[in-house]
């Protein structure tokens, strides 16, 4: 079995799929964005809490799509919940560069961090859309006013 | 013989096919999103641009007359092909969905008001629906689609309910790039009983079926050279020869004209007509040779070769529980599309894509269809002329595999 | 350095060129018909179907990944080369004319009614002034065409008088594919001092000067491979993204919309939004390593070169009385349009021919113009990265050889 | 000077390119055609009577193009000038196949034949609708009824 697949799908990322966690609508929710990959067909529908202070209070989605985009999608609400929309933003650039394969340049993530488990996607370029769906679709709710 | 060497040589001819992807042998099963390409087309285009290179149809010169033969010699290679009647109803396009525009846009000028009706198929690839949807939020043509049975065939007496007197055009698959299943030619007959015009989207057929336009009988067919073997950059279009003398032009430019003045113009006879811009004339003249490399084989012999190999597949993927296949139809042939319970067909492709095998994983650009499959995406094996057996074997392991890596987990 | 490289070596990049025409070496004044390639773009349309090939953009496996980034990173490469702000604002068509024809047609659906006015220029290659006239037919546009001077230069003053409140778009050739002269840069501040959109037909300019849209700051810019050393099939369209998103599509089909549904579509984002089907994707990987050449020797030193060869051949060429050339404008370059008295044109191209030199004769899809020089015909001699002055020595020979084996008898 | 060109630029094609004969038009004719050739901008435009038993009793032309194709026309009008339609028809195909090189299949034209001129056409495969366009004209003038 080649160790690029065992890297790509780690027991986690197989979990995070299979059993995605912040699935669902949040209840009080005040910014949502869809996100659509039209090559693949992956779609996420994401809902967010941001307070007063810019602290992501709650954060949920649903969609359907394969084992990476879900995983990295549960993956990312868990990271980003109770942390800051500044947070939030450096952590993309961070993540964006893990998956793209820059590991050089990143400045928060390291091993110990969950959503490094998806740094397996970097060998799978046509895979990093999956890994980044829901990330757009993030960016996409805060711009939107 | 043919056959023989169906079975045994062709691999060779295809550079692409040498390569490794990772320490694995590449096991090409993407031949209906586009083929690989024989040396001889590789290197004739190389021949072109090194000793015959200019542009044509306009100038006096040696290498014009060169690069102009060789360009209308490989329109008559085409009409040879599809056994059209004449030259004039062969244009060349950039692809066959510029081929379906052309016609979508210049049909409806010529035959078509608001309210009229075309028929099409839930199983179109969005180049033969998209067209035809300009048609409809544009200027009120009413589109009506065929129903498919489960085995993912057309059906018919669906289509015989859907026409009125309407009723236009019907622009179907020729070969579904989904389930591979082919299109009944009763379809064409009941066209012709009631008056219809029929274009076929041949994209699929024309690199695993002999297609004979004339006995055919249908008024359009379009396809793409890169799926035969030839080529990128280059698209066919067969129209009947009164029909393209009737439509107007589509595209405006230097070679489709016959006289110019700032007041107006008046427009070449086939095929230039629709030839506007310098063409892909190096492409065109790649699927000549591509063409010549095919005939030399002979499609029937392609035609029973793939058939066979499809067959085999399609059995021995129907041994794995743990595969849902979406057709059964016998009428089908080279392309397969399968999912693997419980796995995301993006899982399967990349892993495939590891073990050195290309399938495409997605909706196949017929996202109406997967909506009626109820799946957001399929992954498809498909094959071409230098597939074989043996890569269908390692293709079923290789499944095995993969469904006991996800299960695992 | 690089000057002194245009001098020497180039020639030995291009195969082509080492051909004999009847025992004559090929001298190759055609380039402003179509240039031929440098074998590092031969090469490498061969190795992307030897060893990257698959279809683009659709799939996850490996061939599929390269291929798409080579796609990708063409469009990159022409961006950087004619400077233009975003990768959106590349779109790859099959030639100029499918451009133009884009523009033509969608430019009308968002921004133009009836009544409505283009200005055009009377030295339009049809390419330029056929898909305007198909406004004009269909829909009742307004057509005006500027005049030229005697040395083939667009007249400003008449230019502004034919700008009203009905004016939209002003769609000119950035360099005239007769007189090789070069548009002036006020025809486009004039334009935006009135609000007009702005289409340069850069076909020529592309490959003879050093081009930055975001300088010139036009609105839409198009040329094609194959005159810039590329293969043929790809032409580009740089539009302004901001246009390119409020402009409808154009074609329908695979690769060009976000969702579909049979009862309606979604569009793609830019550029994928106007490349409906499969690309010409190798033609594309082409045209970039075309781009690479060039770059490597710096279309400023281009610029120059073919600047000193231009005025040498005029110069030459004024030194013949039986010749008339029919632009004196020094503001020009790389294109010399001529007769001899008493010769047709294509008299003196045959005649050409069999000394071993490529020239054209005939209209260069320039009708208009040609009845403003009240000539039925002329010939043209162009130059490319490849030719040297001892070309045109040998071309004024043979001039003077023609003038004479026409004139004895 | 290369034998090509003598052999396409024949005395008699340079005569009549300069001075073509049965120059002008018909005073009483019942047959007519333009003929176009756009590529090069060559033009023709024939009339001629034909009289009951189908005999060309006049046939002339005005016209602008090349040497060739102004030859080829005034040449044209000479051989089919007070012949019979059918023997037009098959000195037509007898010109064709001299002016494409398959002089094997001649069947009229021989080298005493002022047409048979134009055989240096042959080398210069481009030319041929220079030569060939009068004739073409020619036919649609009969078939135009
Ligand atoms: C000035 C100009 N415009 C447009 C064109 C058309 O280009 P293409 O035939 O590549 O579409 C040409 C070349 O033929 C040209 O020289
Ligand atoms: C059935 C069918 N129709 C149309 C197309 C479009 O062909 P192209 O992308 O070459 O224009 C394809 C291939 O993608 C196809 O499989």
């Amino acid at each position: 079995m080649s160790d690029l697949l065992k890297e790509l799908y780690q027991e986690i990322i197989i979990d995070h799929g299979n059993t995605p966690r912040n699935f669902g609508e949040c209840e009080n929710f005040n910014k949502s964005a869809d996100g659509h990959n039209p090559l693949c067909g992956d779609k996420v529908h994401l809902t967010l809490h941001l307070d007063d202070d810019d602290i992501i209070k709650d954060i949920k989605f649903t969609g359907v799509g394969c084992a990476i985009s879900i995983a990295s999608t549960s993956l990312m609400t868990q990271s980003l919940k109770n942390n800051s929309l500044d947070y939030a933003m450096r952590l993309f650039e961070d993540f964006s560069n893990l998956v793209t394969g820059s590991e050089t340049s990143l400045k928060m993530l390291n091993e110990e961090d969950s959503l490094y488990a998806l740094k397996g996607v970097s060998a799978f370029p046509m895979r990093v859309k999956c890994a980044t769906l829901s990330w757009h679709a993030f960016k996409a709710a805060i711009n939107d006013n | 013989m043919h056959q023989e060497q169906l079975k045994k040589n062709l691999r060779n001819d295809f550079p692409s096919l040498t390569k490794k992807i990772l320490s694995n042998d590449l096991v090409y099963f993407d031949t209906a999103a586009s083929a690989q390409k024989p040396s001889v087309v590789i290197e004739a285009l190389g021949d072109f641009y090194a000793n015959h290179y200019s542009n044509v149809s306009r100038g006096v010169h040696t290498l014009c007359v060169e690069a102009t033969f060789k360009y209308e010699d490989a329109r008559k290679k085409v009409q040879k092909f599809i056994n059209a009647k004449s030259e004039n109803e062969i244009i060349f396009t950039k692809n066959a969905t510029e081929s379906i525009n052309l016609v979508a846009q210049t049909y409806f000028k010529k035959f078509m008001q608001s309210g009229d009706e075309i028929i099409l198929s839930v199983m179109e690839h969005h180049s033969n629906l998209l067209p035809w949807f300009f048609l409809r939020d544009n200027y009120g043509v009413i589109l009506k689609f065929i129903n498919i049975d489960q085995d993912g065939q057309l059906d018919l007496d669906h289509f015989q309910s859907l026409i009125t007197d309407k009723t236009k055009l019907v622009a179907i698959t020729h070969l579904s790039n989904v389930f591979g299943t082919i299109t009944d030619k009763k379809i064409i007959q009941i066209s012709r009983e009631n008056n219809l015009h029929v274009l076929l989207d041949g994209c699929q057929s024309a690199s695993h079926l002999k297609v004979d336009v004339t006995e055919l009988d249908c008024d359009f067919f379009v396809f793409s050279g890169h799926k035969l073997y030839g080529p990128s950059g280059i698209g066919v279009l067969y129209g009947k020869e009164n029909l393209l003398n009737e439509l107007p032009p589509f595209l405006g430019g230097g070679g489709m004209i016959n006289e110019v003045s700032l007041d107006g113009a008046t427009y070449a006879a086939l095929p230039a007509k629709y030839e506007a811009g310098t063409p892909p004339m190096v492409e065109a003249y790649g699927l000549g040779v591509a063409i010549d490399y095919i005939n030399n084989i002979g499609m029937e012999n392609v035609e029973l070769y793939e058939k066979e190999l499809t067959d085999y597949a399609s059995q021995k993927m129907s041994d794995l529980n743990f595969v849902n296949r979406y057709s059964n139809s016998i009428n089908k042939t080279s392309i397969i599309s399968f999912n693997l319970k419980n796995i995301h067909a993006h899982e399967v492709a990349s892993f495939l894509d590891v073990e050195g095998i290309a399938v495409r994983a997605g909706h196949h650009c017929c996202q109406p269809l997967m909506k009626i499959l109820d799946v957001p995406a399929t992954a498809r094996a498909s094959f071409g002329i230098y597939n074989n057996k043996h890569e269908v074997d390692y293709f079923i392991d290789a499944l095995i595999k993969c469904n006991s890596f996800f299960s695992v987990k």
